[in-house]
């Protein structure tokens, strides 16, 4: 039946009465609407107009010129080229980028802890449950900046300086037959130099790790069609090393490292970690790390026990019963205040000067705003920044959270 | 215009820093004390005739320009360097130097360096807030040289790094190197090199336009510089009010002309700001001198009769 | 009809029980359990809330440990090595009273899931075993969709055939339509009165007394964790025994 | 059917099997040890590790806790008594103890009213926080507390906080009567009210148009986006002019009308009662009657407080203005107008993006800039609007989480019954979100409470501040570091440890609870 | 007992329908719905799932919109106009099937809330009128409980009371009894057909086919948003016209 009669009519032919501007459902809540949008004017007319005034009564203006010009000062981690002849614009793009390093470090970082701290809360080991209740209560009662100053503080004075490294009475040694330094500046990491065919040894192993993947749908398409259960998780790591290991080896060891060695008052080549580095992404992980872990082990707990129960009915196994059954369900539970978390990592990160990282608030909103005085161009810059950052992580969370729905009636 | 605001409000509202040994603290009962204090306290007796009629306002580098812009505060005097963009681009006025300072290096001694030119790639522990970084970066530059900034925030937290060998020297002002080397375990262990790298007048500012207000402050500081030179100290200056030989310490202490009615204050205003805490040689003795824990020599900050920079304009 | 059902009973055994005891704590849930299921049996157990009608199924298949006594399944013990647990529980199949699908599987990975992972059976034969028991039950056209889209009634019938899917020889059912419309009750009743007519060993737990009648070899009738009555539904019903058994039927049937 | 078979079948209990108690297998130290902690190899493994972290600890912290010196004067006389050895300085905290709970500017003598005001918010809070099992009539004394505290803390003249709190009673009156009148009264005191709301609305919507203009007109040199703004700003502004009259007109005579359900009228005529009454009876009423009978407490200002104080006066003033602002930020973003939901949206999602250390700039910096010249609003006031906006935000998201889970049958019901928006929201909606939205709250709490040693960083001298500052820059305790971070988060944790132990309880509370 | 209560019907009218439509987006859930409801007229809404029952009576209580044609409730046009919406929905008391009673609030705070706050009773009047109703239904004794702690069939009454407290002049009923189990039907009904003998208009969906007999002045029969036929029940459950209503009638006695 298509008739006019399937499609809904709107038409009303009443005739209009200011009154119903208020009383009828279909203008009033234009007529709110309407008036809130003349509120916020006002208001923004109140703010602006102190603002203009304010401005014009210091003898100041609004003015982003002071990004071109040179910042005259040193960043101690630079993602890109910069020296202190570069401008306070590449100044903020390089604060930028350490505030997303130590961001994305730190939540790789705590999702780790929180994940085994979460689970091992769970454990039937009374004193490993204990100790993981232990730290997350210490943690999560302390605000963060006082856990970001002990920490670094305890680093700095536990791992030894390059001094320690120094003369034949050294205190202290490098680990791995002299390839890593680990100093409370930082830790030094030997650094892959490319000689001839060292190509061939990276697609190699770029080759072996497509393999993998290759491998694992081998074996679950063996399970599938059947009925093999072919063992994974020896196999992937030998894959992971030997042909690599192998062609190097057969071509004359085309790629060496070059390893970091104490000159001067440093060590020096290789690559470097920096100490505020380590000490902030440890701090932010490991604070975090214990929100986590009460998500993981809320969204292990929300799982009923009749998930567990009925899978066992039908003969999996505990460690089945998990991958298959649990966590499937769980980090759908898990996952939503995780990214919560990820932007309380970003946002925290912020208080990075605390330990002389150089993140985007120090530089921009640290030395920058110093040193030139433009107060709330820098601020503004800042919000922009971290807003961006989190609208942009919210939303994945939504993008997650609607394909991850469960499907109901 | 400000002079009048303070007169009626009653106090005077100086911001200074957050805490930087001798020149600005509050002791354990909360009374704020040090060098940088002592010119708050001083244009307030002058101005109100009460020295403790000071509202001390803590500001933090950051803080401390829009704390003046805006007006929270009537003038800064804090650590604050003289240079060309605050004086012009941010629209203050400098009243003065009461402390010439200039950026130093400190290193322990085991470490064998006796020159700042000889720490080609040192890490170096910087304490954030004035110019610090500028002037790293600058002579690290000229002279050719590469370092590793460490920036932090306070000196505590710089101090824990470098005796942990975290940062193989620490630079900051040398006033501040000083103080901070005094108080360490063993500070015969460490040495302040000679090179001063930066200028750094430090100095008390006002606000941009208010001219009275300016001359106010700045001719406090010059009344207790010039009370130095003239030898009018706390002990002998109720003997000099009352009239001395000198014309020129009568015409400081009021007792002949009228420069206190010229700054729209009373005459007998450089005596009282004098009566707080003694003359700049008092001050400085007091809170930052060698008998102090701070254990500053006076070097660049004596009188220029002595050698130093400290060089009042005539009181005519 | 319960003639006819009967009939299919095997002299061999299919379950036997002890002398079983079980504690909660130091609450004795189940006391001195003696009972043997021959294959092919079905069995009603009723009893009033509390009693351990549902402790003692969950026995049987090692979702509980029991402290004293023994349970032996299809001739494997019941103990705390993981193997025989393991053996058991591919042998018995259970279906609960909340039905515990995994909400985030199709009906058809419901139903695949414990083949595939457990018994390594083929995916592809798998899905058409698994097709097969939902067109039994018949909801095949359900497959592809989420237990969350389904209705009690049908929930229920995945439930079940999650549980055929396993081929086990045995089937536990923990009151499997308490949770149900009576409109759904029906459906659920048709397809267990299917299973039975099959053959399948079934241990039941319902008060369905409309199912124990029709289906039942036995009914048994538990109370403060005890047997205290089984015969056949016809004896049970219209002649009950014990004194507890009267008084719960008069409660029951006059409802 | 056999007979056979009927008689082995048939069985009858005769007699009760006695309860007998559990076997015994081992004993229970042992048996405990082992289940516990030994169970597996895999078990053994996190033991020993564990133990061996916990040693590890021990050892590292014992003699510098227990060689502590309590007793010294400074950080060098300190060291002369250790004399090399490793040990902590706790002399700091005894002599620095005023100073970081109350910080370095209270009057001395005046530390008996935080003290006493913090003994006062413990037992004011106890009936909020146990509403189950107190009787009700003692949340009057919970409500009454926030007027005694400030004049604890702030002190001046008692009859403020009276003066103000009989506005508030007042205002409750006028609702009342205004919601109670015949409906003839109260078409009178709608035109009247209507009357002033408009006049008075039209005159501010002109000033805000005059200003519009302002601001376009001083915007509008530099750059193409300067012009654009401007030209916004200058639409803004003539679109304000065209309305004033009119909006003016329109707000009244919708108040004059709505005389008959009287739910407008009587919002808008409280509104307007505590308006006129904070503005021009509470200053002077609390002057004469401190006139007539003065009681007084020594004034002190809010930049002089500081040290665990001022963390804990943060944290209550906020966490207390925070609720009711995430209230009606989550009701908005439940808004079926457009506008209203798109302006909370747009606040929520704005102050949960940015780190609340930038927002606390803000108010350092710039937020004077947004007040009339010299209005010079006081720091700890700048703080505590972000602050609450910034925790109102986030409890916002937990209320509307809390209202998403109600059903959608309990607004039906309200309905039905003919309440309307406001009453159903109030009666119906809120009490069952809030409840369930409790839990949630109390972690944005403690979330914020630990956030107040952010306000460090803006010099304002929280415990974290008192340290940082003059504490590790005093003469005497010069770069001093462990001592008194320790203590700060030893109070940091009392505070937040009991807090998230109270939610957890009360969590399980609600779960048992009669739904 | 039907011919009993028949007596009471008046000539007023109560509700008049003209040619209503309604969609949800552009699916037309009611279609040129005509009805007239007298005062005093107890009418059975039944017809199967889908039909849209629930929608009608919602829209009569404005609970949803219609876009054409016109509902006119005790003489007052149901339009968007907002007080003559508040004046109807205080005539016009509503039953839900899932009771929404307010969990927070005790039985005798739920019954008084309306009319403290929409009628401005006075409290303790508004305490005895629901008194009375609560008595009505029999449950004056759980006046201080919680919805909580009631049985569904209890809670369905005290949903029942509270529409009663407003006294309106017409009821309307969303399967009310749909959600309950046999026994606590039987409670429901009761009291609806107590309120029936006491002369309340009744607008009621409902499968009881007891209670359409034993009470309905007339039964209306509805599908695919259509009313399909109404009638007397003893004419309409006897012989029935159309054939949809046959095959819906052989499908629900049947059963
Ligand atoms: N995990 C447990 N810990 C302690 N006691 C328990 C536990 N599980 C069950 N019980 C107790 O054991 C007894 C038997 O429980 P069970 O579930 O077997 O009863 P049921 O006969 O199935 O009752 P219903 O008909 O209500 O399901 C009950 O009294 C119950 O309270
Ligand atoms: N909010 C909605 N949006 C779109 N379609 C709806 C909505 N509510 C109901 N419908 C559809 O309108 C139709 C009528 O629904 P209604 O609830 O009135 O049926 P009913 O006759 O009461 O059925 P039941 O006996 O199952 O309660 C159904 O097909 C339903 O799917
Ligand atoms: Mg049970
Ligand atoms: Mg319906």
């Amino acid at each position: 039946m298509t008739t006019l009669a399937d499609q809904p009519v709107t038409a009303s032919n009443e005739s209009f009465k200011l009154s119903m501007l208020l009383n009828d459902t279909r203008y009033r809540s234009l007529t709110f609407q309407f008036i809130a949008l003349v509120a916020i004017i006002a208001f923004m007319a109140f703010v602006g107009g102190n603002l203009v005034r304010n401005l014009t009564e210091a003898g100041l203006n609004i003015s982003y010129a002071f990004l071109g010009e040179p910042s005259g000062y040193d960043i101690n981690q630079r993602p890109i080229e910069y020296d202190s002849q570069s401008s306070h614009g590449r100044a903020a793009v390089v604060g930028l980028l350490n505030t997303l390093i130590v961001a994305f470090l730190a939540c790789v970082t705590a999702t780790i802890f929180g994940v085994i701290a979460g689970v091992l809360r769970l454990s039937n080991n009374w004193i490993v449950s204990k100790l993981m209740s232990f730290y997350v209560e210490i943690f999560r009662n302390v605000p963060v900046l006082i856990w970001i100053l002990i920490i670094f503080s305890v680093m700095i004075n536990v791992a030894p300086s390059p001094r320690d490294f120094r003369g034949d009475d050294a205190v202290a040694s490098m680990w791995l037959f002299d390839s890593i330094a680990v100093t409370n500046r930082g830790v030094y990491l030997p650094k892959p130099v490319m000689g001839d065919g060292s190509m061939i040894v990276l697609a190699v192993f770029a080759l072996s790790v497509i393999g993998i993947f290759a491998f694992r749908n081998y074996a679950r398409k063996q399970l599938f069609d059947h009925g093999r259960m072919v063992p994974v998780f020896w196999p992937s790591i030998g894959l992971f090393f030997i042909p690599a290991i192998l062609t190097q080896f057969v071509l004359g060891n085309p790629i060496t490292l070059s390893y970091p060695s104490l000159q001067g008052f440093n060590f020096r080549g290789g690559i470097t970690i920096l100490g505020s580095l380590i000490a902030l992404w440890f701090a932010l992980a490991i604070y975090t790390g214990a929100f986590i872990a009460e998500n993981v082990r809320a969204g292990i707990q929300a799982i009923s026990k009749g998930q567990t129960e009925a899978a066992a009915a039908l003969g999996l196994r505990p460690n089945r019963i998990m991958s298959l059954v649990v966590l499937p369900q769980a980090l759908r539970v898990i996952i939503p205040p995780l990214i919560s978390q990820y932007l309380n990592i970003t946002k925290n990160s912020s208080l990075a000067i605390a330990v002389g990282y150089m993140d985007v608030t120090g530089t921009l909103g640290g030395i920058t705003l110093l040193q030139t005085g433009r107060a709330i161009e820098t601020i503004l810059l800042l919000m922009a920044f971290y807003l961006t950052v989190s609208l942009l992580i919210s939303f994945f969370m939504n993008v997650f959270n609607n394909r991850m729905k469960l499907q109901e009636r | 215009a400000t002079l009048d605001e303070v007169k009626a409000r009653g106090t005077l509202n100086c911001g200074v820093t957050t805490g930087v040994p001798g020149f600005a603290e509050p002791d354990a009962n909360g009374v704020w004390q040090g060098f940088d204090v002592a010119v708050c306290r001083a244009v307030a007796a002058a101005v109100l005739s009460d020295p403790n009629a000071v509202e001390f306002v803590p500001t933090t580098g950051k803080t401390r320009f829009t704390a003046l812009a805006s007006g929270e505060i009537d003038m800064l005097a804090r650590n604050t360097t003289w240079t060309f963009s605050r004086d012009v681009d941010l629209k203050f006025e400098f009243t003065g130097v009461n402390y010439y300072d200039g950026q130093g290096f400190m290193a322990p001694k085991d470490l064998g360096v006796t020159s700042a030119k000889e720490l080609d790639g040192a890490t170096v522990c910087i304490q954030t807030g004035t110019t610090t970084e500028l002037n790293l970066a600058d002579f690290f530059r000229a002279n050719g040289i590469s370092y590793e900034p460490v920036p932090i925030e306070t000196g505590a937290e710089a101090v824990q790094q470098y005796n942990a060998g975290a940062c193989d020297v620490y630079t900051t002002d040398a006033s501040a190197l000083a103080a901070q080397r005094a108080n360490f375990e063993d500070p015969a262990a460490h040495v302040i090199m000679p090179e001063i790298i930066s200028k750094e007048p430090l100095g008390p500012l006002v606000r941009h336009g208010d001219n009275e207000w300016a001359d106010i402050v700045r001719w406090t500081l010059n009344a207790l510089i010039t009370a130095e030179e003239l030898g009018v100290t706390s002990a002998n200056l109720n003997e000099l009010a009352a009239g001395s030989d000198n014309p020129e310490i009568n015409r400081l202490l009021g007792t002949e002309g009228d420069l206190g009615g010229m700054l729209g204050l009373d005459a007998d205003w450089a005596e009282r700001a004098i009566g707080v805490a003694g003359n700049y040689g008092e001050i400085f003795e007091k809170n930052i001198g060698e008998s102090t824990p701070i254990g500053l020599a006076r070097g660049l900050n004596a009188q220029w009769t002595d050698g130093g920079l400290l060089y009042s304009p005539p009181f005519r | 009809m319960a003639e006819a059902a009967q009939m299919q009973v095997s002299d061999e055994v299919a379950i036997t029980i002890q002398n079983m005891n079980k504690w909660y704590g130091t609450f004795h849930v189940l006391r001195d359990i003696d009972l043997t299921v021959q294959r092919g049996e079905r069995i009603v157990i009723c009893g009033p809330s509390g009693s351990g009608k549902s402790t003692l199924i969950r026995c049987i298949n090692a979702l509980e440990e029991h402290q004293a006594g023994s349970i032996e399944v299809d001739g494997t013990l019941l103990s705390s090595d993981l193997k025989n647990i393991d053996k058991i529980r591919s042998e018995v199949g259970m279906c609960f009273q909340h039905f515990n699908l995994f909400p985030h599987l199709t009906i058809l990975e419901n139903c695949t899931l414990a083949p595939i992972w457990v018994r390594k059976t083929p995916k592809k034969e798998a899905e058409e075993t698994a097709m097969h028991f939902l067109e039994k039950v018949k909801i095949p056209d359900q497959a592809s969709k989420y237990p969350g889209q389904l209705s009690g009634g049908q929930q229920q019938r995945v439930a079940i055939a999650r549980s055929l899917c396993m081929r086990p020889r045995i089937m536990l059912f923990d009151e499997p339509t308490s949770a149900l419309d009576p409109e759904m009750i029906k459906e659920v009743l048709d397809t267990m009165i299917e299973l039975a007519e099959e053959g399948m060993t079934m241990l039941c737990v319902t008060h369905e007394m409309g199912f124990a009648r029709q289906v039942a070899n036995r009914v048994i009738f538990m109370d403060a964790g005890q047997i205290v009555e089984q015969n056949e539904p016809e004896a049970f019903f219209n002649n009950p025994q014990s004194d507890r058994t009267k008084l719960f039927l008069s409660q029951i049937l006059g409802h | 059917m056999s007979d056979t078979q009927a008689q082995t079948v048939a069985f009858v209990r005769e007699t009760e099997i006695p309860p007998s108690p559990p076997p015994i297998r081992e004993a229970g130290a042992v048996k405990w040890v082992r289940e516990n902690l030994f169970s597996g190899w895999f078990n053994t493994i996190m033991t020993l590790v564990a133990l061996y972290i916990i040693l590890r600890i021990v050892i590292g912290v014992f003699p510098w806790f227990f060689n502590g010196v309590w007793d010294a004067g400074s950080i060098r006389e300190c060291r002369d008594i250790l004399e090399g050895a490793t040990g902590a300085c706790f002399a700091v905290l005894v002599d620095r103890w005023d100073h970081l709970l109350f910080g370095f500017n209270y009057p001395q003598d005046a530390y008996w009213r935080p003290t006493l005001a913090f003994v006062l918010l413990i037992l004011a809070a106890v009936p909020a926080l146990f509403y189950m099992y107190v009787p009700s009539k003692f949340l009057i004394g919970t409500a009454l507390y926030p007027f005694l505290a400030y004049w604890l803390l702030w002190g001046g003249t008692l009859w403020l906080p009276i003066a103000v709190l009989a506005a508030i009673i007042l205002t409750g009156v006028v609702f009342r009567l205004v919601e109670s009148m015949t409906v003839s009264t109260r078409t009178i005191v709608a035109g009247i009210v209507g009357l002033v709301a408009g006049v008075g609305l039209a005159y501010l919507l002109y000033l805000g148009a005059k200003e519009l203009w302002f601001i376009s007109t001083s915007i509008g040199t530099g750059g193409a986006f300067a012009g654009l703004m401007s030209l916004v700003f200058k639409a803004f502004s003539i679109f304000t002019y065209v309305f004033f009259i009119p909006m003016g007109i329109f707000v009244g005579y919708a108040i004059y009308q709505s005389a008959s359900d009287g739910g407008l009228v009587t919002l808008v005529t409280s509104l307007l009662a505590i308006a006129l009454m904070m503005l021009y009876a509470v200053g002077p009423v609390s002057g004469v009657l401190n006139g007539i009978i003065p009681i007084e407490l020594a004034a002190v200002e809010s930049r002089q407080m500081g040290g665990f104080m001022l963390c804990m006066m943060l944290g209550a003033v906020c966490v207390s203005l925070s609720i009711p602002l995430g209230i009606v930020l989550a009701l908005g973003r439940q808004s079926s107008m457009p506008l209203i939901k798109g302006v909370c949206i747009v606040f929520i999602e704005f102050v949960r993006g940015v780190p609340l250390i930038t927002l606390l700039f803000v108010a350092n910096v710039m937020l004077a800039y947004f007040f009339p010249p010299g209005s010079g609003l006081d720091l700890f006031l700048r703080v505590v609007i972000m602050i609450t906006m910034f925790s109102a935000a986030y409890i916002a998201e937990v209320i509307r989480g809390g209202l998403a889970a109600l059903p959608k049958g309990q607004y039906e019901a309200a309905d039905s019954l003919g309440l309307n928006y406001a009453q159903a929201t109030r009666l119906i909606i809120l009490p069952q979100a809030l409840k369930i939205s409790i839990p949630g709250i109390v972690n944005v709490a403690v979330g914020l409470f630990k956030d107040t040693t952010l306000v460090s960083v803006i010099s304002m001298f929280d415990i974290v501040g008192m340290i940082r500052g003059p504490i590790q820059q005093s003469t005497d305790w010069i770069s001093i570091y462990w001592e008194p971070y320790l203590f700060a988060a030893t109070c940091f944790f009392i505070v937040c440890y009991s807090i998230s132990q109270y939610s957890q309880w009360l969590e399980r509370q609600l779960q048992t609870d009669h739904h």
